[in-house]
Order: structure tokens, then C-alpha cells, then sequence
């Protein structure tokens, strides 16, 4: 097998399923001819028709509306936001439609809604942001954000078996970034299950999506220069949590430091550092520290940009200081 | 069902409807009436648990639209308005149930998590909606386009009020189900208010209609409060959207004659006008005088439906007004396929 | 002074505001003749006009864009959301172009958007809602939540006075509920501080909105039946946050209970968790621990919203257990 | 400043204009695409920063459309799109800024935070638009309902792309400014191409103009690459605004050149379709020969604009190229009036 790109693993996945199941359907903006503005979708609509890649118009809410209605009827719609900024204009009817229609009325939502999240790109405030704090605060939502080629390419497949309706998020810093050989055969990551990307044993960094490699770059850095042995945790699935995969490793290392690329106040770290402290604070060597974006929009300027987001170095920073304690 | 259904002079009724259709329409707008006054019943001895939302003098035009459907297993599908009880009705909904949601039973088919007629049974062919208002148009636009996917013979139809075509996803809904030529229906319900709030103030145009240009999509006008007529424009844009025609609206004029909720004192609504609308523009006595006075059928067969559905609402509500609610702690289950359950909070056990 | 509810004491904090300031104008659903769902604006036409209580379609997102573009020349909005679980419908004008219009572009945008929130009364999913954790993680937003009548007064006429835009969240379930006697004068309350609603050395409960009198219930259980100080801190703003009033706190009584009626998950309560661990770590005798909404939509039926809801028992349990730590 | 201004035969120019005025026209014609060149230039240099949008094609109605507008200070205000460009600098928007802001220098508006037209002049009368599409049009309703509010004599105009008519904030937006009877002047831009969506998936009306219909306010479909069509038509609606007459809608069938961003390969743009209308139908060329073979102006007029803009877009150029980017602890200021900075994270200084 050849190495192959996040977005490639992607578009791989969604393929597959496509080929596999004939409820799967797309729907987004310049998803068809165009193939998507990151070309995810290119080719899918010449492979598998209009009737199931369809371009919509520029109506997120209706695109996230008619694919639940979709779903309803046994469909496995899975939409395109073009960047997932735009999610914001579904906010409705993803929170009070979609991820409460089995709990209120028995109704089963299956869809996939997924687009290019994250900075790191020069995209200035409405074309950088990460979705996920957004959402995570909404009972019967799921949330995958793959930091690798393999887990997109899995996490994709178990989205759309899912029964759950499921915000896939990708990052763009990612796309073309990193590359990875794929085993041959089904490749499936299963929901709600994080991974240990690093084994270690003097602290933990629970993170996700694109700080997964600034996290890993950090901890190889902490090994050659402080001799420390960080372990990095990528929960991959935000909603639900892998509560126990936290666990085990902060009862392991003692120390923990999470963190995203999302801004801090509300971020999704709070939540995980409530969590460890109800569920392992008799552990803790010391406090839960994060690492995380400024709390501004996020700037244009590369300049800019370097400063708010969080950044291998202050990883470093932050372990050392944490280890030290 | 009434009796001597062979004896009616078919041939002198309208829109290709029988003798016997004419009495079953009859018979959803009375039950629709009579259940309502039950649900006020209940309302004033503090059993209905949330407000209670009534659809007096807009009973003609829910009844007769969703009676052009076809009914039956996985057949066509409306998606009603919590002022469209006898739309729901018509689709099939049980009265029992209907009773069961405003009093938040156990045995209620959201088991006590919803409300009114916010239910839903995808088969019969409706799809209870939610309170943000246009949320309906843009999913009922997914279930259509489902229909069409699959070369499925099915219609769509979506009640909007006038107030609720405001909303964005109204536009966002209607406009792409009209691009893609979905087999959809939208009833616009111009009944004079939005809660308290006037068209004048909703909209700068005179008719719903008018909306539906910037759709590209047929519009027609209605009396709302002509059973048969409604019927008749129901009947046609249903056909046309079944052939492939697509997006079809219907605009029924029509009044609400009690306030948004019970709760509202309607002091903003004329009392003459209430007034006038209900004793010149009732939908069930204009309906009931066509019916009389073209013989199509008689005093007694009204008076037999009359007795019949009042019995079938005192028995749906003995059936169920001494149900329990539901336990506290099925309020977990479900948020998910699975895990079933939600977690019940730690201090709950300690 | 005569006592006045909390409904009444809003009126007056608008009533007011709008005499002194003419900029000051109010817009919104059924807020004209009618005087609004909940009556908060009744009369308030009459006094003042067509041209300054103006009723809107039922359109949240231009009902916020427009406040915005008035805040933008001078004026100073105040617009109702009829309830506020309908501000959903504006989130994304109000996370992407009302947040961020100082930060971004230098526009400075003064409005408040009001409405009616929370459960206990039976409203079901979609008239009950607590929106907070929606937009504490939009910088350049502030929200307010008053508990008491002399605060929704106070914050209802800072937040008028406020340069930025301010979610003012008012709970219906207290409107009629709770009645206060103001002092004459100007009522003022400064927004990001936070209010000791009750002394005590043993626990501390951070809480905001309904749960703060649920709260001081259970403080006053304790205290008769375990003997317990427990100190009751009511937020009153939830953004910015007041870290300096929760800090000297929990370093006082050594342990902390936060309390939200919100959902848990993605919940405010992670975030203050993880501020006063960074912040406090050193003087924690136990775990932070939540109490809170079970997460699911919230349900219909009153056994199951008093099931879901957290009610006084779940406090004194909670406190109890984490006093014995 | 244009040479022999007394000289112009106006009584033959229509619109009222006269040939300073023409030629200041045709100078923010040249100008709009001079700039772009250049931007184009600096991009393939990689010295701006995101992506670069062009208006080439679409220059003749963002100018003629703003220069309908009074300008000066706190006068008329326009929301301008990423492709209007043009209207902007008839505003005043210096080209110096409009380089910084894609470039991202410090001294940029918006210090490096915000990109190419994103930022605003308030008192000039510029409101730069945020990304998410129709949300100006409601954002421009408080504007121009504060207007009227207030009785000032001022007029607003937001420009909405084909595709951007399809969000509901277009529709909440323009409905409310329709019931307000506000004084704003809606440009459609029908450019053929949203992204790479061709209008038949966008909406299934044929002109933009028809939606206008549904909001009950006047429409009219001009061509927009006829440089005094737009003019005159955007003249009389800002006019009849300004008279208390309420919104007006115009729709410019005009054809976007270029790709929706310089990334972008047009592979959905036929060739020829592209290559006929910058042969056949470019607005700059056709405003040429119109000044030209009615003898308005002579060519040394034009030759002396182009002149004065290309060294306009030098001295800009030469003036900001070599500017350095903002400091990246300014990232931290005005979130919000007070406190000053968002607090910088604790391990920056351990
Ligand atoms: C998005 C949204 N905003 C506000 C409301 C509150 N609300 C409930 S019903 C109603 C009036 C609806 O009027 P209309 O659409 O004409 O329907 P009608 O009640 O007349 O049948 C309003 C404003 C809502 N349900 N959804
Ligand atoms: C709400 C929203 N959804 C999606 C996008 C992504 N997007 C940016 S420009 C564009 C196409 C806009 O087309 P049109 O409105 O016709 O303007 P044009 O580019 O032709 O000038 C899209 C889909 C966006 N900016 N906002
Ligand atoms: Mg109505
Ligand atoms: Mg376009």
C-alpha cells in the first residue's frame, strides 16, 4: 500500500462507504463538478451520479435540515460544509433539530455533517475556526476530529454506520501535511475510543486534531532535552469522551496537560479537567494545566496568527513547568 | 362511519368526492373541534400541563388539505403546526394520544418528553414539529427529496403560518426544495396573526402568494374556510407534485379566533372581528350548510357523526386521564442508540 | 419603597434607561402593544413610541444584525428574544459578526440581547433552555445572569450602559417568584463581579441564576441539620468571569461545589473547575465537584424535569459528601 | 484630476452627469483594475497573505452603483462584497489600505486581524462585510432603519451575490427592511457564478429581480456592465430611498472573468463563455467607446487618467510593500472597550 494523505484517507473512506451502502448520499456546496473547494469530493459525482452528490445552495440550515429529513427516511446523507465556520448558520437546527430527535420524538438521524476546520493556514477569523465547543455542550450529537490519516480514513466509515447524527471534523493544516501507509482491508476507528499516540510516564497531554503533532513534536523534544517521558493521549471522538483512556493514564503519570488548538474560556479542556478532578483528583501530583489558543478571533496575519494559537514550543514550556511541580 | 353511505346523489358533489368523503371530513372536523374543547376542559382543571394552542375557526383548511393526501402505510407525509391538530388527525393520529401529550403521560408516544402535538408517526405520515418555527420547511424538503431519490410516488406537505415565512430557514428550505423539484406541498395559514403580531408588521406584501415568486414555484390563493375548496387546491398541487411538477404553495386565508395560547387575553384582536368571523365564517357551519343544502347528506347523518365522535373523545379520555406520568428516571434513556441511558448524576446515590 | 419582583424590577431598569437616554430603544417579537410573552415591556410603546419599542417578523438574526448596525451609529438596542431558547436562530450573527466587530474591525457595538430562560416550569425542550455555555466561548461577548430583583435591575441597566454586547439572561421561573425592596435611586450593578450571597467557611457553592436560591436553600439545610458554613457565591456575570471573588473564596473554605441548572456536559462549571485549579490548586481539600442537569434535552413531563434538573436535596447531598471529604 | 473640465459638451451626457464626473468614473474604473493587477503581482510574489478575489468584468456596477451614492462625510454609507472592490474606493477607501489589508501589515485597518475589503470607514461610508454571506443586509437594516429613525436624509446600499440570495439572513434581513420601509438600496449581482454554482442550482427563478417580488419592494434588471445603466438606475432608487419611497432592488446581469479566488482553475467556465464576454462585453471598453464616439471626453483624457493611476498604484505600492507585519502580542487588544488586553498565557512567560 502506498502512503497516502489525511485529505486522500478522507476521500477513501467516504468512496468505500458510497460503494458499499446506496443510502449514502452527499450534499454541500460546490461539492459535484467542482469536487468541493479542498477537493474532497472530486470525482465522486461523475462515479456516483447527481442524485447522490448534490450541490446545494448556499443554505446550510437547509443542508443540515434536509439531510436529517433524509435520514428520517432511511437515507445516510452526509453534508459538506464548505468551512466548517459556516456550521455556525445550522446552529439551530443541528442543536435543536437534529441532536434532539431521537430523545424527544423516537426519530433516528443518521447523518454525517463534516468540513475543513482549524488554523495554522493564514485564514483570518471566519475561515480558521474549530467548531467542537460549540457542540460538545449538545446531548445526542457525536464529535470525531481524526488527527491521522488512518483515524480519518476509519472515523469517516464508523460516521456514516454510526446511528447517531455525527459532526466530522477536519483540519486542514492536516490535508496534505501528513501522509501514513493504510493497511489493506476495511479500515474502521471505532467512536468514543482515544488513542495513545506516545507512551510515557512522568505527565500526561490529552489533546486532539492538529496540537496531536505539535503535542508529539513537544514530547520528543522533553525526551532529548529533560530526559522526561510525556505520554500523549488523542482522544479522536470529543462527544462522548473516553473518560476511562484519561483515567488510566493520569493514574499512570500523575500530572496532565491538555491541549487544543480551540480558544480557552469554554474550551473543551475545561470539561476534561472537571472531569479528571471528579474522577482521579486523589492522583494528581498537580494541577490540570492547559494549553491553548488566546481567547481573541483568530488573527489574519501570520504574526498574528503565531501568537494566539498554541505552539510546540509552548508545550514545552508548559510540560517542563507542569513536570517540575 | 355513517350509515346508507350508497344512498348519496354522488354525482351532484364537487372534486370527485363521495358521499361517504364528505361525512368523513365532517367527522375529522368535528373530532378536531370536540377535542379541543375536551383539551379545555382538561386545560381548566390544571391537567394539560403545558399552554394549550387551539386551532378554532381554522379546523376547515387543516382537515381538508390534509385530506387530499393518500393515506396509509408509507404513503404521502405532512409535517403539521401545533394548530393543525385535525391535519394529524386526518393522518391518523389517535386521539388518545393527542391527550396523552397535553398531559405529559407515560403511555404518551414521546413518553412524557414532548409536548402537545409535537409527536410523530412516520408510516401514518406525519411529522410533528418543532417550536422553532421553518425548521419543518427545510426537513420536510429532505423527506420529499428522499421520495424523489427513489422515484417513490410520494408527496410531501408543510404547514408555514404567516409569521413563520420570516424565518430563514423557511426561505433556505422552500428555495432548495424548489431547485430540486422535490414533490412538496406548503400550505401557507394567513390567519390574521402571528401571536400578536399582524401581517402588516410581518411582510410588506398583501398575500403569502406573493412569496412564493421568489421561489419560482405555482402559488393560488384560497378561502381557508372553504372546506371543499381547500380541498380542491390541495387535491390538484398534490397530483402535480406527484407527476414531477415539484414545489407547489397554497396560501389559505382563514382567521384565529382564539388567542396564540390559552393563556392570551387576544387584547389586541377586535371583538367584533373575532365576532364576525365566528358567526358569518365558521368553516364547520359553512361546511355544514353546503352539505344541507345540496342534500348531499342529511341532518341525521351529522347528528349520528356529532354523537359518535363525542363518544370516541369520552373514551379516549377515560382511557387515559388517570394514567400516571412517567417515572423520573426515564428521563435518561435514549439520548443516543447507545449507551441506552445517559448517566444518572453521582449525588443521585450517595 | 414597596418590594417588586424581579419581572418588575427589569421593567424598571429598561423604563429607566430609556428616560435617560433617548439612543436607547427596544425591538423584538410581540413587544409593542402586546408588551411582550412575559410582559417585561408592557406599556413601554405607549410611553415611548412606535419609533423606539419596535415589533419585529419573527427573524432572530435580523433582529440581532439590525441592532448591531444601529449599536454600530450610535444607538443603543435592546432587543427580546421571545424566548431566549429562539436565539439559537442568531448565533451566527452573534458569534461571528457581533463578537468579533471590535476585535476585528474596530466597530464598536453596544447591545443587549434579553430574554426569557430556564426550566422548572414545565416549558419543555425548546421553551426552557439555559444558552450561557452557547456563547461563553465567544470572546467580545459579556453575559450577565441575574438571581436576584436588585440585580436584574442593576445588571439591566449596566449592561444598556455597556460598550459591548451583552447577553442579559433572565429566569422566567423567578420572575413572579421573588420579590425584593429596592433601595431609592439609582440601582447600578457593575458587570464581572460576582456577589457573596451567603458567608460561610466550611464549602464553597459557585452558582449563577435560578440554582442560586437553591443553593442558599441548601446552605440553610446544612446549617441546621450538619452544623455546616456553607458560602453561596451567585457569579451574576458569567463573562468576563470574576476569578478574584472565586479564588478568595475557595482559598477560604478549601472546597468548592459548583452548581449550574445547564446541562454538565460542555457546562460552565468545567471551565471554572479547571480556573481554580490553575489558579487554587494548593488549597483544595478535595475534589471540585458539579452539580447540574443530567444531559439530556430537558423533558416535558414535571417527574422528569425534576428528575433532570438539579434540585435543592442534589445540593445538601453534594455538600454533604464533599464536607466529609 | 482630469485637464479642461469646462470643455465637455455635458448637454449631451444623460443622467444629469457631467464629463468631470464621467471621467472621475472611468478614473475608479481604471483604478479598481490597476489595483487588482497589482494585487495579482504581489500575490504571485507571495506577498499577500490569503487568497485574492477579482472583479475583473464586474468593475463597471460596483462603481457606477456607489457613485450613485452622496459621499462625503457621514453621508451615504455601502456594504461592499469581496468583488466590490470598486465601490469601495469611490468611497474613499485609500488603495495604500486596501494593499496593507492583503498584505497584512500592521498599519493595515484592521492591524494584520482582518483581510482585503474586510474593514470600514463608518464616517467615509464603508461597512466592510464578515465572511458568512448575507448577514450585511441585516446588519445594513439597523443601519439604514437608524436613518430613519433618526430622519437623517441618508441612504444605504448593500451589494448580495446570486448565490448569497439563497441564506435566510438575506431573507430575514431584507423582509424586515421591507416592513421598516428603511432606506436601502439592494444591488443584486447576478455574475453567473457562485463559486462554481451556476444559478440554476442556486434558485429557480430566472432573475434575481423576481425575488424581489416576495418582499413586496421595487425591482429592476439593468445591464451591469453598462456603466450609466447602473448609474441610473441605482441614481433613481437612492433617490426615491432617500424620499421615504422604502427599499429598492436592483439586479446587474454581469459576469465574473475569473475564478471565485486566483487559486481557482474556472475548469466549470467555459472558454469561450469567458473569452466572449471579455472580447464582447468588458465594462471598462464599453465606457470607453461610449465617452469616445460621443465625443464626452478625448482619448488624451483617459491616456492622462491611466497615467495618474498607475502612478497612484506605485506611490501606494512603494509606500506599503516593505511595511513590516504586526507584532504578534497586538493579537491580544481590543476584544473588548475594557479591560485593554486579553491576559497572555501563563507559559509565554515561564
Ligand atoms: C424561530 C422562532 N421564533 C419565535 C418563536 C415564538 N413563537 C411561537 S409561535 C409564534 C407566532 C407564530 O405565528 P404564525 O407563524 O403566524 O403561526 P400561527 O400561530 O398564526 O398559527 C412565535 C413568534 C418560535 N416558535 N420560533
Ligand atoms: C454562509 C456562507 N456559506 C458559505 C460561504 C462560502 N462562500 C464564500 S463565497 C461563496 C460564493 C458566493 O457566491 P455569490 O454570492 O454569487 O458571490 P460572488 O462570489 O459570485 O460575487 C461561498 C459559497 C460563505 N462565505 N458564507
Ligand atoms: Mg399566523
Ligand atoms: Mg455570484
Amino acid at each position: 500500500m502506498p502512503e497516502i494523505t489525511y485529505l486522500e484517507a478522507i476521500r477513501q473512506g467516504l468512496w468505500e462507504e458510497m460503494e458499499r451502502d446506496e443510502r449514502v448520499f452527499l450534499l454541500g456546496e460546490d461539492i459535484g463538478a467542482y469536487g468541493g473547494a479542498f477537493k474532497v469530493t472530486e470525482g465522486f459525482q461523475k462515479r456516483f451520479g447527481e442524485a447522490r452528490v448534490i450541490d446545494t445552495p448556499i443554505s446550510e440550515a437547509a443542508i443540515v435540515g434536509a439531510a436529517a429529513g433524509a435520514a428520517h427516511m432511511g437515507l445516510r446523507p452526509v453534508a459538506e460544509m464548505q468551512f466548517i465556520d459556516f456550521i455556525s448558520c445550522a446552529y439551530d437546527m443541528l442543536t435543536n433539530y437534529v441532536a434532539t430527535a431521537r430523545y424527544r420524538a423516537g426519530l433516528s438521524t443518521p447523518i454525517v455533517v463534516r468540513g475543513p476546520c482549524g488554523g495554522y493556514v493564514r485564514g483570518g477569523p471566519f475561515h480558521s475556526q474549530n467548531p467542537e465547543a460549540a457542540f460538545f455542550h449538545t446531548p445526542g450529537l457525536k464529535i470525531v476530529y481524526p488527527a491521522t490519516a488512518r483515524d480519518a480514513k476509519g472515523l469517516i466509515k464508523s460516521a456514516v454506520r454510526d446511528e447517531d447524527p455525527v459532526l466530522y471534523l477536519e483540519h486542514k493544516w492536516l490535508y496534505r501535511r501528513i501522509k501514513e501507509e493504510l493497511p489493506a482491508g476495511e479500515v474502521l476507528t471505532p467512536i468514543g475510543q482515544a488513542r495513545t499516540a506516545r507512551e510515557g510516564k512522568d505527565l500526561t497531554i490529552v489533546t486532539y486534531g492538529a496540537t496531536v503533532w505539535k503535542s508529539l513534536e513537544a514530547a520528543e523534544q522533553l525526551a532529548k532535552d529533560d530526559g522526561l517521558s510525556v505520554e500523549v493521549l488523542d482522544l479522536r471522538t470529543i462527544l462522548p469522551m473516553d473518560d476511562a483512556a484519561i483515567m488510566t493514564s493520569v493514574k499512570k503519570t500523575n500530572k496532565v496537560l491538555i491541549v487544543h488548538e480551540d480558544t480557552r474560556t469554554g474550551g473543551v479542556a475545561g470539561e476534561i479537567a472537571a472531569r479528571i478532578n471528579e474522577q482521579a483528583f486523589e492522583w494528581l501530583d498537580g494541577p490540570i494545566m492547559r494549553v491553548t489558543a488566546h481567547d481573541v478571533p483568530l488573527p489574519y496575519a501570520p504574526t498574528l496568527e503565531d501568537f494566539v494559537l498554541p505552539q510546540t514550543d509552548d508545550i514545552v514550556k508548559a510540560a517542563r513547568w507542569l513536570a517540575k511541580y | 362511519m355513517p350509515r346508507h353511505a350508497s344512498a348519496a346523489p354522488a354525482a351532484a358533489i364537487p372534486a370527485g368526492l363521495g358521499r361517504d368523503q364528505l361525512l368523513e371530513m365532517y367527522r375529522f372536523l368535528r373530532l378536531t373541534r370536540t377535542l379541543e374543547e375536551r383539551l379545555v376542559a382538561l386545560y381548566r382543571q390544571s391537567k394539560v400541563i403545558g399552554g394549550l394552542f387551539r386551532s378554532l375557526g381554522q379546523e376547515g383548511e387543516s382537515v381538508a388539505s390534509a385530506y387530499a393526501l393518500e393515506r396509509g402505510k408509507n404513503r404521502d407525509m405532512l409535517s403539521p403546526l401545533i394548530r393543525n391538530l385535525g391535519s394529524m388527525l386526518v393522518m391518523g393520529a389517535p386521539p388518545v394520544e393527542i391527550l396523552r401529550q397535553y398531559m405529559a403521560k407515560a403511555k404518551s408516544p414521546t413518553h412524557g418528553r414532548e409536548m402537545n402535538v409535537h409527536f410523530n408517526d412516520l408510516e401514518a405520515g406525519y411529522l410533528g414539529q418543532i417550536s422553532h418555527l421553518g425548521d419543518m420547511v427545510a426537513v420536510m424538503t429532505g423527506i420529499t427529496l428522499t421520495f424523489k431519490l427513489r422515484r417513490e410516488p410520494r408527496v410531501g406537505l408543510v404547514y408555514v403560518g404567516d409569521g413563520a415565512t420570516s424565518t430563514g430557514t423557511f426561505h433556505e428550505g422552500l428555495n432548495f426544495a424548489a431547485v430540486q423539484r422535490c414533490p412538496l406541498v406548503v400550505i401557507g395559514e394567513y390567519n390574521h396573526y402571528a401571536y400578536s403580531t399582524p401581517p402588516a408588521k410581518q411582510y410588506a406584501v398583501k398575500d403569502l402568494a406573493e412569496k412564493a415568486k421568489g421561489y419560482g414555484i405555482p402559488a393560488v390563493t384560497v378561502d381557508g374556510n372553504d372546506v371543499l375548496a381547500v380541498y380542491e387546491a390541495t387535491k390538484l398541487a398534490v397530483g402535480r407534485a406527484r407527476a414531477g411538477k415539484g414545489v407547489h404553495f397554497i396560501e389559505v386565508k382563514t382567521y384565529r379566533r382564539k388567542g396564540h395560547a390559552e393563556h392570551d387575553d387576544q387584547s389586541y384582536q377586535p371583538k367584533e372581528e373575532i365576532e364576525r368571523w365566528a358567526t358569518t365564517n365558521d368553516p364547520v357551519d359553512r361546511y355544514i350548510k353546503q352539505l344541507l343544502d345540496n342534500a348531499w347528506v342529511e341532518e341525521q347523518d351529522l347528528a349520528d357523526i356529532d354523537g359518535d365522535v363525542r363518544d370516541e373523545v369520552d373514551q379516549a379520555t377515560d382511557a387515559c386521564v388517570n394514567e400516571p406520568l412517567p417515572e423520573g428516571d426515564t428521563a435518561l434513556g435514549n439520548v443516543y442508540a447507545e449507551p441506552a441511558a445517559a448517566e444518572r448524576l453521582w449525588y443521585r446515590s450517595v
